[in-house]
Protein backbone atom coordinates (compact mmCIF):
# COMPACT_ATOMS: atom_id res chain seq x y z
CA UNK A 1 0.00 0.00 0.00
CA UNK A 2 2.80 2.16 0.94
CA UNK A 3 4.62 2.38 -2.27
CA UNK A 4 2.15 2.66 -4.66
CA UNK A 5 0.16 4.73 -3.00
CA UNK A 6 1.65 7.76 -3.90
CA UNK A 7 3.58 5.96 -7.27
CA UNK A 8 1.19 8.26 -9.77
CA UNK A 9 1.72 11.13 -8.21
CA UNK A 10 5.25 10.95 -8.46
CA UNK A 11 4.99 10.08 -12.17
CA UNK A 12 2.89 12.42 -12.51
CA UNK A 13 5.75 15.17 -11.16
CA UNK A 14 8.26 13.45 -12.86
CA UNK A 15 6.51 14.09 -16.24
CA UNK A 16 5.09 17.41 -15.27
CA UNK A 17 8.90 18.92 -14.65
CA UNK A 18 9.56 17.28 -17.46
CA UNK A 19 7.03 19.52 -19.43
CA UNK A 20 8.57 22.58 -17.58
CA UNK A 21 12.06 21.72 -18.51
CA UNK A 22 11.37 21.89 -22.16
CA UNK A 23 9.79 24.86 -21.46
CA UNK A 24 12.07 26.89 -20.05
CA UNK A 25 15.62 25.07 -21.19
CA UNK A 26 14.85 24.32 -24.67
CA UNK A 27 15.03 26.96 -27.66
CA UNK A 28 13.23 25.26 -30.42
CA UNK A 29 9.69 26.27 -30.27
CA UNK A 30 7.96 23.34 -31.75
CA UNK A 31 9.76 21.44 -28.93
CA UNK A 32 8.10 23.76 -26.60
CA UNK A 33 5.16 23.28 -27.59
CA UNK A 34 5.46 19.66 -27.14
CA UNK A 35 6.29 20.42 -23.74
CA UNK A 36 3.23 21.98 -23.00
CA UNK A 37 1.50 19.38 -24.31
CA UNK A 38 3.39 17.20 -21.85
CA UNK A 39 2.49 19.22 -19.19
CA UNK A 40 -0.91 19.20 -19.91
CA UNK A 41 -1.22 15.75 -20.00
CA UNK A 42 0.56 15.53 -16.41
CA UNK A 43 -2.43 17.52 -14.87
CA UNK A 44 -4.82 15.48 -16.91
CA UNK A 45 -3.30 12.31 -14.97
CA UNK A 46 -2.98 14.09 -11.77
CA UNK A 47 -6.70 14.81 -11.66
CA UNK A 48 -7.65 11.30 -13.16
CA UNK A 49 -5.77 9.99 -10.27
CA UNK A 50 -7.52 11.20 -8.07
CA UNK A 51 -10.86 10.35 -9.14
CA UNK A 52 -10.07 6.72 -9.25
CA UNK A 53 -11.87 4.41 -6.38
CA UNK A 54 -9.84 1.63 -5.85
CA UNK A 55 -12.26 -1.84 -6.51
CA UNK A 56 -14.62 1.43 -8.24
CA UNK A 57 -15.59 1.44 -12.09
CA UNK A 58 -15.96 3.25 -15.08
CA UNK A 59 -19.26 5.92 -13.71
CA UNK A 60 -21.65 4.44 -16.51
CA UNK A 61 -24.48 3.13 -14.51
CA UNK A 62 -25.69 -0.98 -14.60
CA UNK A 63 -26.85 -3.10 -12.92
CA UNK A 64 -25.08 -5.17 -9.73
CA UNK A 65 -22.19 -2.85 -9.68
CA UNK A 66 -21.37 -1.07 -6.11
CA UNK A 67 -18.67 1.28 -6.53
CA UNK A 68 -18.26 3.79 -9.17
CA UNK A 69 -14.82 6.28 -9.48
CA UNK A 70 -15.70 9.80 -9.35
CA UNK A 71 -17.39 10.86 -12.55
CA UNK A 72 -16.25 15.43 -11.59
CA UNK A 73 -12.71 14.94 -12.29
CA UNK A 74 -13.47 13.82 -15.46
CA UNK A 75 -15.59 15.74 -16.52
CA UNK A 76 -13.06 18.87 -16.16
CA UNK A 77 -10.51 17.07 -17.60
CA UNK A 78 -12.62 16.32 -20.96
CA UNK A 79 -13.25 20.17 -21.29
CA UNK A 80 -9.36 20.90 -20.40
CA UNK A 81 -8.26 18.63 -23.18
CA UNK A 82 -10.38 20.25 -25.74
CA UNK A 83 -9.18 23.94 -24.93
CA UNK A 84 -5.81 21.88 -24.43
CA UNK A 85 -5.68 21.37 -28.08
CA UNK A 86 -7.47 24.95 -29.08
CA UNK A 87 -4.48 26.24 -27.42
CA UNK A 88 -2.01 23.93 -28.78
CA UNK A 89 -3.17 25.21 -32.35
CA UNK A 90 -2.83 28.45 -31.59
CA UNK A 91 0.13 28.55 -30.20
CA UNK A 92 1.33 26.35 -34.12
CA UNK A 93 -0.35 29.33 -36.09
CA UNK A 94 1.68 31.61 -33.79
CA UNK A 95 4.97 29.16 -34.63
CA UNK A 96 4.02 29.30 -38.67
CA UNK A 97 4.28 32.71 -38.54
CA UNK A 98 7.27 33.57 -36.51
CA UNK A 99 9.11 31.24 -39.21
CA UNK A 100 7.84 33.67 -41.83
CA UNK A 101 8.64 36.79 -40.42
CA UNK A 102 12.17 35.56 -39.42
CA UNK A 103 12.99 32.65 -41.06
CA UNK A 104 14.42 30.56 -37.73
CA UNK A 105 12.06 28.97 -35.04
CA UNK A 106 15.19 28.99 -32.48
CA UNK A 107 14.35 31.61 -30.03
CA UNK A 108 17.84 32.55 -29.18
CA UNK A 109 18.47 33.57 -33.19
CA UNK A 110 14.77 35.16 -33.00
CA UNK A 111 16.27 37.29 -29.36
CA UNK A 112 19.86 38.10 -31.77
CA UNK A 113 18.19 39.30 -34.89
CA UNK A 114 15.43 41.44 -32.71
CA UNK A 115 18.46 43.23 -30.92
CA UNK A 116 20.63 43.70 -34.38
CA UNK A 117 17.51 45.95 -35.75
CA UNK B 1 -3.19 -6.82 -11.73
CA UNK B 2 -5.10 -3.65 -12.89
CA UNK B 3 -2.28 -1.93 -10.27
CA UNK B 4 0.73 -3.49 -12.20
CA UNK B 5 -0.59 -2.37 -15.32
CA UNK B 6 -0.99 0.90 -14.72
CA UNK B 7 2.93 1.18 -12.65
CA UNK B 8 4.13 -0.64 -16.20
CA UNK B 9 2.13 2.08 -18.34
CA UNK B 10 3.37 5.11 -16.38
CA UNK B 11 7.04 3.81 -16.31
CA UNK B 12 7.05 3.49 -20.17
CA UNK B 13 5.35 7.43 -20.38
CA UNK B 14 8.13 8.68 -17.73
CA UNK B 15 10.73 6.88 -20.39
CA UNK B 16 9.11 8.38 -23.67
CA UNK B 17 8.49 11.76 -21.70
CA UNK B 18 13.06 12.09 -21.27
CA UNK B 19 13.63 10.62 -24.53
CA UNK B 20 11.49 13.80 -26.18
CA UNK B 21 13.47 16.02 -24.30
CA UNK B 22 16.71 14.31 -25.44
CA UNK B 23 16.12 13.93 -28.93
CA UNK B 24 17.14 17.04 -31.75
CA UNK B 25 14.52 15.03 -34.96
CA UNK B 26 11.66 16.77 -33.89
CA UNK B 27 9.71 14.47 -36.55
CA UNK B 28 11.00 11.61 -34.22
CA UNK B 29 9.69 13.97 -31.29
CA UNK B 30 6.72 14.21 -33.19
CA UNK B 31 5.90 10.32 -33.30
CA UNK B 32 6.72 10.19 -29.88
CA UNK B 33 4.18 12.42 -28.90
CA UNK B 34 1.49 10.14 -30.05
CA UNK B 35 2.93 7.11 -28.49
CA UNK B 36 2.71 9.62 -25.35
CA UNK B 37 -0.91 10.27 -26.18
CA UNK B 38 -1.57 6.70 -26.53
CA UNK B 39 -0.19 5.11 -23.36
CA UNK B 40 -1.90 8.21 -21.52
CA UNK B 41 -5.05 7.03 -22.82
CA UNK B 42 -4.27 3.48 -22.01
CA UNK B 43 -3.50 4.62 -18.36
CA UNK B 44 -7.29 6.75 -18.30
CA UNK B 45 -9.06 3.20 -19.43
CA UNK B 46 -6.97 2.00 -16.51
CA UNK B 47 -7.99 4.50 -14.15
CA UNK B 48 -11.98 4.01 -14.80
CA UNK B 49 -12.10 7.16 -17.44
CA UNK B 50 -13.14 5.82 -20.33
CA UNK B 51 -14.58 9.21 -22.04
CA UNK B 52 -11.65 11.01 -21.03
CA UNK B 53 -9.51 8.16 -22.50
CA UNK B 54 -11.86 8.72 -26.03
CA UNK B 55 -11.66 11.84 -26.15
CA UNK B 56 -7.24 12.00 -25.36
CA UNK B 57 -7.24 9.14 -28.24
CA UNK B 58 -9.17 11.28 -30.84
CA UNK B 59 -7.38 15.00 -29.85
CA UNK B 60 -3.65 14.16 -28.33
CA UNK B 61 -3.05 10.99 -30.44
CA UNK B 62 -5.16 12.42 -33.71
CA UNK B 63 -5.62 16.11 -34.33
CA UNK B 64 -2.32 17.15 -32.01
CA UNK B 65 -0.25 14.74 -34.76
CA UNK B 66 -1.40 15.69 -37.58
CA UNK B 67 -1.31 19.51 -36.30
CA UNK B 68 2.23 19.19 -35.31
CA UNK B 69 3.56 17.75 -38.47
CA UNK B 70 1.62 20.50 -40.84
CA UNK B 71 3.75 22.94 -38.78
CA UNK B 72 6.87 20.78 -39.14
CA UNK B 73 6.07 20.46 -43.52
CA UNK B 74 5.90 24.46 -43.24
CA UNK B 75 9.12 25.28 -40.82
CA UNK B 76 12.66 22.85 -40.11
CA UNK B 77 12.49 19.86 -38.86
CA UNK B 78 15.90 19.81 -36.73
CA UNK B 79 16.35 21.25 -33.63
CA UNK B 80 19.87 22.85 -33.12
CA UNK B 81 22.41 22.49 -30.68
CA UNK B 82 22.17 25.23 -27.41
CA UNK B 83 25.03 27.45 -27.11
CA UNK B 84 24.22 27.65 -23.30
CA UNK B 85 24.53 24.90 -21.29
CA UNK B 86 21.49 24.31 -19.55
CA UNK B 87 22.34 24.49 -15.37
CA UNK B 88 19.90 26.72 -14.17
CA UNK B 89 17.01 24.99 -15.64
CA UNK B 90 17.67 21.48 -14.63
CA UNK B 91 18.50 23.17 -10.98
CA UNK B 92 15.07 25.33 -10.70
CA UNK B 93 13.38 21.95 -12.21
CA UNK B 94 15.12 19.57 -9.80
CA UNK B 95 14.14 21.53 -6.43
CA UNK B 96 10.69 22.54 -8.12
CA UNK B 97 9.81 18.75 -8.65
CA UNK B 98 11.73 17.92 -5.08
CA UNK B 99 9.16 20.38 -3.46
CA UNK B 100 6.00 18.73 -5.37
CA UNK B 101 7.09 15.13 -4.29
CA UNK B 102 7.28 16.44 -0.40
CA UNK B 103 3.28 18.31 -1.67
CA UNK B 104 2.31 14.84 -2.48
CA UNK B 105 2.76 13.18 0.67
CA UNK B 106 -0.12 15.13 1.96
CA UNK B 107 -2.38 13.71 -0.85
CA UNK B 108 -4.69 10.81 0.21
CA UNK B 109 -3.35 7.52 -0.72
CA UNK B 110 -3.90 6.50 -4.41
CA UNK B 111 -7.62 4.95 -5.06
CA UNK B 112 -8.56 5.96 -1.49
CA UNK B 113 -12.66 5.26 -0.99
CA UNK B 114 -12.39 7.80 1.95
CA UNK B 115 -10.53 10.43 0.40
CA UNK B 116 -12.08 13.55 0.72
CA UNK B 117 -13.40 14.01 -2.93
CA UNK B 118 -15.29 11.02 -3.15
CA UNK B 119 -17.65 11.62 -0.13
CA UNK B 120 -19.39 14.79 0.01
CA UNK B 121 -20.64 15.92 -4.04
CA UNK B 122 -19.91 13.07 -6.43
CA UNK B 123 -22.05 10.02 -4.47
CA UNK B 124 -24.97 12.38 -5.01
CA UNK B 125 -24.55 12.61 -8.80
CA UNK B 126 -24.03 9.03 -8.84
CA UNK B 127 -27.25 8.81 -7.15
CA UNK B 128 -29.59 10.98 -9.03
CA UNK B 129 -28.02 11.35 -12.35
CA UNK B 130 -29.52 8.64 -14.17
CA UNK B 131 -33.65 9.17 -12.87
CA UNK B 132 -32.67 13.24 -13.59
CA UNK B 133 -31.15 13.03 -16.64
CA UNK B 134 -32.41 10.11 -18.20
CA UNK B 135 -28.80 9.25 -19.15
CA UNK B 136 -26.79 6.32 -17.80
CA UNK B 137 -23.47 7.70 -18.00
CA UNK B 138 -22.32 9.81 -15.14
CA UNK B 139 -20.47 11.64 -16.95
CA UNK B 140 -22.33 12.75 -20.30
CA UNK B 141 -25.21 13.42 -17.69
CA UNK B 142 -22.78 16.63 -15.64
CA UNK B 143 -21.34 17.53 -19.17
CA UNK B 144 -24.35 17.94 -21.11
CA UNK B 145 -26.62 18.56 -18.21
CA UNK B 146 -26.04 20.10 -15.10
CA UNK B 147 -22.79 21.78 -16.55
CA UNK B 148 -24.49 22.74 -19.81
CA UNK B 149 -23.52 26.04 -19.62
CA UNK B 150 -19.68 25.54 -18.97
CA UNK B 151 -19.42 23.37 -22.19
CA UNK B 152 -20.83 26.11 -24.02
CA UNK B 153 -18.25 28.68 -22.52
CA UNK B 154 -15.86 25.36 -23.85
CA UNK B 155 -17.47 26.08 -27.35
CA UNK B 156 -16.71 29.83 -27.65
CA UNK B 157 -12.82 29.14 -26.31
CA UNK B 158 -12.70 26.91 -29.57
CA UNK B 159 -14.40 28.71 -31.30
CA UNK B 160 -12.03 31.99 -30.73
CA UNK B 161 -9.07 29.54 -30.98
CA UNK B 162 -10.44 28.99 -34.39
CA UNK B 163 -10.60 32.57 -35.23
CA UNK B 164 -7.56 33.11 -34.00
CA UNK B 165 -5.57 30.59 -36.16
CA UNK B 166 -7.68 32.35 -39.39
CA UNK B 167 -6.12 35.53 -38.60
CA UNK B 168 -2.70 34.74 -38.08
CA UNK B 169 -2.43 32.68 -40.99
CA UNK B 170 -4.78 34.38 -43.41
CA UNK B 171 -2.42 37.27 -43.69
CA UNK B 172 0.65 34.72 -44.45
CA UNK B 173 1.78 33.11 -47.29
CA UNK B 174 0.90 29.97 -46.22
CA UNK B 175 -2.79 29.01 -47.53
CA UNK B 176 -2.08 30.55 -50.63
CA UNK B 177 1.73 29.15 -51.58
CA UNK B 178 0.77 25.81 -52.07
CA UNK B 179 -2.55 26.22 -54.02
CA UNK B 180 -0.61 26.74 -57.68
CA UNK B 181 1.25 23.24 -56.80
CA UNK B 182 -1.28 21.04 -55.47
CA UNK B 183 -5.00 21.74 -54.58
CA UNK B 184 -5.61 18.98 -52.06
CA UNK B 185 -4.10 19.48 -49.31
CA UNK B 186 -3.04 22.67 -47.05
CA UNK B 187 -0.84 21.77 -44.05
CA UNK B 188 -1.69 24.37 -41.44
CA UNK B 189 -4.95 25.69 -43.07
CA UNK B 190 -7.02 22.99 -41.76
CA UNK B 191 -6.82 24.26 -37.86
CA UNK C 1 -18.49 -26.69 -23.16
CA UNK C 2 -17.03 -24.23 -20.93
CA UNK C 3 -14.04 -25.90 -20.15
CA UNK C 4 -13.34 -26.46 -23.54
CA UNK C 5 -13.85 -22.69 -24.74
CA UNK C 6 -11.47 -22.03 -21.90
CA UNK C 7 -8.68 -24.57 -23.33
CA UNK C 8 -9.26 -23.11 -26.44
CA UNK C 9 -8.71 -19.43 -25.76
CA UNK C 10 -5.72 -20.39 -23.53
CA UNK C 11 -3.96 -22.05 -26.58
CA UNK C 12 -5.05 -19.01 -28.52
CA UNK C 13 -3.77 -16.43 -26.35
CA UNK C 14 -0.60 -18.27 -25.91
CA UNK C 15 -0.59 -18.42 -29.26
CA UNK C 16 -1.42 -14.84 -30.07
CA UNK C 17 0.88 -13.96 -26.85
CA UNK C 18 3.79 -15.76 -27.81
CA UNK C 19 3.19 -14.27 -31.82
CA UNK C 20 3.39 -10.69 -30.81
CA UNK C 21 6.28 -11.48 -28.56
CA UNK C 22 8.42 -12.64 -30.92
CA UNK C 23 7.51 -9.97 -33.37
CA UNK C 24 8.55 -7.05 -31.08
CA UNK C 25 12.30 -8.81 -30.74
CA UNK C 26 12.42 -9.43 -34.40
CA UNK C 27 11.24 -5.71 -34.59
CA UNK C 28 14.11 -4.85 -31.92
CA UNK C 29 16.66 -7.06 -33.22
CA UNK C 30 16.66 -7.24 -36.96
CA UNK C 31 19.05 -5.05 -38.93
CA UNK C 32 16.85 -2.69 -41.27
CA UNK C 33 13.79 -1.36 -41.75
CA UNK C 34 12.63 -3.99 -44.12
CA UNK C 35 13.23 -6.75 -42.13
CA UNK C 36 11.33 -5.19 -39.54
CA UNK C 37 8.39 -4.51 -41.17
CA UNK C 38 8.25 -7.85 -41.62
CA UNK C 39 8.80 -9.18 -38.17
CA UNK C 40 6.22 -6.56 -37.09
CA UNK C 41 3.74 -7.71 -39.58
CA UNK C 42 3.57 -11.17 -37.91
CA UNK C 43 2.92 -9.64 -34.75
CA UNK C 44 0.34 -6.74 -35.76
CA UNK C 45 -1.78 -9.56 -37.99
CA UNK C 46 -1.51 -12.92 -36.83
CA UNK C 47 -0.40 -12.13 -33.18
CA UNK C 48 -3.42 -9.34 -33.03
CA UNK C 49 -6.08 -11.81 -34.49
CA UNK C 50 -5.06 -15.07 -32.43
CA UNK C 51 -5.14 -12.49 -28.87
CA UNK C 52 -8.92 -10.86 -29.86
CA UNK C 53 -10.38 -14.28 -31.13
CA UNK C 54 -9.17 -16.01 -27.52
CA UNK C 55 -10.96 -13.33 -25.84
CA UNK C 56 -13.87 -13.38 -27.86
CA UNK C 57 -14.22 -16.92 -27.05
CA UNK C 58 -15.04 -15.80 -23.33
CA UNK C 59 -17.44 -13.08 -24.50
CA UNK C 60 -20.99 -13.40 -22.65
CA UNK C 61 -23.25 -11.27 -24.63
CA UNK C 62 -23.72 -10.74 -28.06
CA UNK C 63 -23.55 -7.09 -28.25
CA UNK C 64 -19.46 -7.78 -27.15
CA UNK C 65 -19.14 -9.83 -29.08
CA UNK C 66 -19.63 -8.26 -32.53
CA UNK C 67 -17.59 -5.52 -31.10
CA UNK C 68 -14.61 -7.36 -30.63
CA UNK C 69 -15.40 -9.01 -34.16
CA UNK C 70 -15.53 -5.92 -35.74
CA UNK C 71 -12.04 -5.19 -34.35
CA UNK C 72 -10.65 -8.24 -35.74
CA UNK C 73 -12.09 -7.81 -39.31
CA UNK C 74 -11.36 -3.91 -38.92
CA UNK C 75 -7.48 -5.56 -38.11
CA UNK C 76 -7.43 -7.71 -40.69
CA UNK C 77 -7.74 -4.83 -43.13
CA UNK C 78 -5.88 -1.84 -41.98
CA UNK C 79 -3.04 -3.45 -40.55
CA UNK C 80 -1.98 -5.18 -44.22
CA UNK C 81 -2.58 -1.30 -45.89
CA UNK C 82 -0.63 0.40 -42.84
CA UNK C 83 2.71 -2.15 -43.72
CA UNK C 84 2.23 -1.74 -47.31
CA UNK C 85 1.73 1.58 -47.44
CA UNK C 86 4.81 1.65 -45.15
CA UNK C 87 7.30 -0.07 -47.34
CA UNK C 88 6.47 1.90 -50.30
CA UNK C 89 6.45 5.18 -48.97
CA UNK C 90 10.71 3.60 -47.46
CA UNK C 91 10.76 2.83 -50.80
CA UNK C 92 9.82 5.46 -52.84
CA UNK C 93 12.42 8.00 -50.29
CA UNK C 94 15.02 5.49 -51.45
CA UNK C 95 16.10 3.60 -48.23
CA UNK C 96 17.97 0.79 -49.43
CA UNK C 97 17.19 -3.06 -48.29
CA UNK C 98 19.71 -4.18 -46.25
CA UNK C 99 21.67 -7.10 -48.01
CA UNK C 100 24.63 -9.46 -46.86
CA UNK C 101 27.17 -7.35 -49.07
CA UNK C 102 26.10 -3.92 -46.32
CA UNK C 103 25.80 -2.15 -49.72
CA UNK C 104 22.76 -0.70 -47.90
CA UNK C 105 22.57 1.66 -44.77
CA UNK C 106 24.15 0.00 -41.65
CA UNK C 107 21.92 -1.73 -38.86
CA UNK D 1 -6.66 -16.20 -18.77
CA UNK D 2 -6.67 -12.52 -19.28
CA UNK D 3 -3.62 -11.68 -16.83
CA UNK D 4 -1.31 -13.53 -19.42
CA UNK D 5 -2.54 -11.70 -22.13
CA UNK D 6 -1.97 -8.37 -21.02
CA UNK D 7 1.39 -8.85 -19.89
CA UNK D 8 2.40 -10.55 -23.18
CA UNK D 9 0.83 -7.12 -24.57
CA UNK D 10 2.61 -4.92 -22.06
CA UNK D 11 6.08 -6.53 -23.14
CA UNK D 12 5.31 -6.31 -26.52
CA UNK D 13 4.63 -2.64 -26.00
CA UNK D 14 8.11 -2.03 -24.17
CA UNK D 15 9.80 -3.58 -26.62
CA UNK D 16 8.20 -1.98 -29.56
CA UNK D 17 8.68 1.51 -27.74
CA UNK D 18 12.48 0.60 -26.96
CA UNK D 19 12.47 0.39 -31.37
CA UNK D 20 10.69 3.79 -31.60
CA UNK D 21 12.89 5.34 -28.89
CA UNK D 22 16.52 3.69 -31.01
CA UNK D 23 15.04 3.67 -34.31
CA UNK D 24 17.52 5.08 -37.01
CA UNK D 25 14.97 6.11 -39.53
CA UNK D 26 12.13 7.79 -39.81
CA UNK D 27 10.04 4.59 -40.71
CA UNK D 28 11.60 3.13 -38.28
CA UNK D 29 9.67 4.98 -36.24
CA UNK D 30 6.39 5.24 -37.88
CA UNK D 31 6.05 1.29 -37.46
CA UNK D 32 6.46 1.68 -33.76
CA UNK D 33 3.72 3.83 -33.60
CA UNK D 34 2.10 1.95 -35.45
CA UNK D 35 2.25 -1.41 -33.76
CA UNK D 36 1.96 1.17 -30.33
CA UNK D 37 -1.35 1.25 -31.05
CA UNK D 38 -2.34 -1.89 -32.25
CA UNK D 39 -1.31 -3.10 -28.93
CA UNK D 40 -2.91 -0.40 -27.35
CA UNK D 41 -5.95 -1.36 -28.96
CA UNK D 42 -5.84 -5.29 -27.58
CA UNK D 43 -4.73 -3.78 -24.18
CA UNK D 44 -8.17 -2.36 -23.66
CA UNK D 45 -9.82 -4.95 -25.07
CA UNK D 46 -8.35 -7.29 -22.36
CA UNK D 47 -8.57 -4.35 -19.91
CA UNK D 48 -12.97 -4.63 -19.95
CA UNK D 49 -12.29 -8.68 -19.81
CA UNK D 50 -10.18 -7.93 -16.54
CA UNK D 51 -12.22 -5.50 -14.82
CA UNK D 52 -15.59 -7.49 -15.61
CA UNK D 53 -17.13 -4.38 -17.32
CA UNK D 54 -16.36 -5.55 -21.28
CA UNK D 55 -19.11 -3.14 -23.01
CA UNK D 56 -16.17 -0.88 -23.78
CA UNK D 57 -15.01 -2.32 -26.48
CA UNK D 58 -16.57 0.86 -28.56
CA UNK D 59 -13.13 2.71 -27.33
CA UNK D 60 -10.56 -0.28 -28.75
CA UNK D 61 -12.77 -0.09 -31.96
CA UNK D 62 -12.07 3.83 -32.27
CA UNK D 63 -8.68 3.25 -31.26
CA UNK D 64 -7.78 1.01 -34.31
CA UNK D 65 -9.27 3.53 -36.65
CA UNK D 66 -7.38 6.71 -35.08
CA UNK D 67 -4.27 4.41 -35.84
CA UNK D 68 -4.99 3.41 -38.99
CA UNK D 69 -5.73 6.98 -40.10
CA UNK D 70 -3.16 8.33 -38.15
CA UNK D 71 -0.59 6.16 -40.09
CA UNK D 72 -1.46 7.30 -43.16
CA UNK D 73 -1.95 10.82 -42.47
CA UNK D 74 1.85 10.69 -41.26
CA UNK D 75 2.52 9.07 -44.53
CA UNK D 76 1.25 11.59 -46.45
CA UNK D 77 3.11 14.07 -44.66
CA UNK D 78 6.39 12.10 -45.65
CA UNK D 79 6.05 13.29 -49.40
CA UNK D 80 6.86 16.96 -48.30
CA UNK D 81 9.28 18.51 -46.30
CA UNK D 82 13.13 17.23 -45.63
CA UNK D 83 12.68 14.65 -42.86
CA UNK D 84 13.07 11.53 -45.06
CA UNK D 85 17.21 12.58 -45.66
CA UNK D 86 17.38 13.92 -42.27
CA UNK D 87 16.18 11.48 -40.52
CA UNK D 88 17.45 8.59 -42.11
CA UNK D 89 21.09 10.66 -41.81
CA UNK D 90 21.58 9.85 -37.94
CA UNK D 91 20.57 9.46 -35.12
Amino acid sequence: MEVHGHFNYWIVVVLMMIGFYALIARGNLIKKIVGLNIFQASVFLLFISFGKVSGGSAPIIAEGIQAYSNPLPHVLILTAIVVGVATTALGLALVVRINEAYGTIEENEIAQMDSET
Amino acid sequence: MILAIDIALLVMLAVVGIAIIRLRNLFAVVMLSGIYSLLMASTFVLLDAVDVAFTEAAVGAGISTVLLLGVLTLTKSREKIPVTTPLLPLVTVVVTGALLIYGTWDLPAFGDPNAPAHRHVAPEYLAEATHETGAPNVVTAVLASYRGYDTLGEVTVIFTAGIGVLLLLSGSGVLRRREPEENDDKPGGAA
Amino acid sequence: MAATLDILSWILIVIGAGLSIVGAVGLLRFPDFFTRLHAAGIADTLGAWALMVGILLQAESWLVAVKLILIVVFLFFTSPTATHALARAALASRLNPWTKNATGPKP
Amino acid sequence: MFTAAAIGILVTMSLALMRALLGPTTFDRILALNMVGTKTTLLIAVVGFLTDRPDFMDIALVYALINFIGVIAVLRYTKYGEFLTEGSAEE
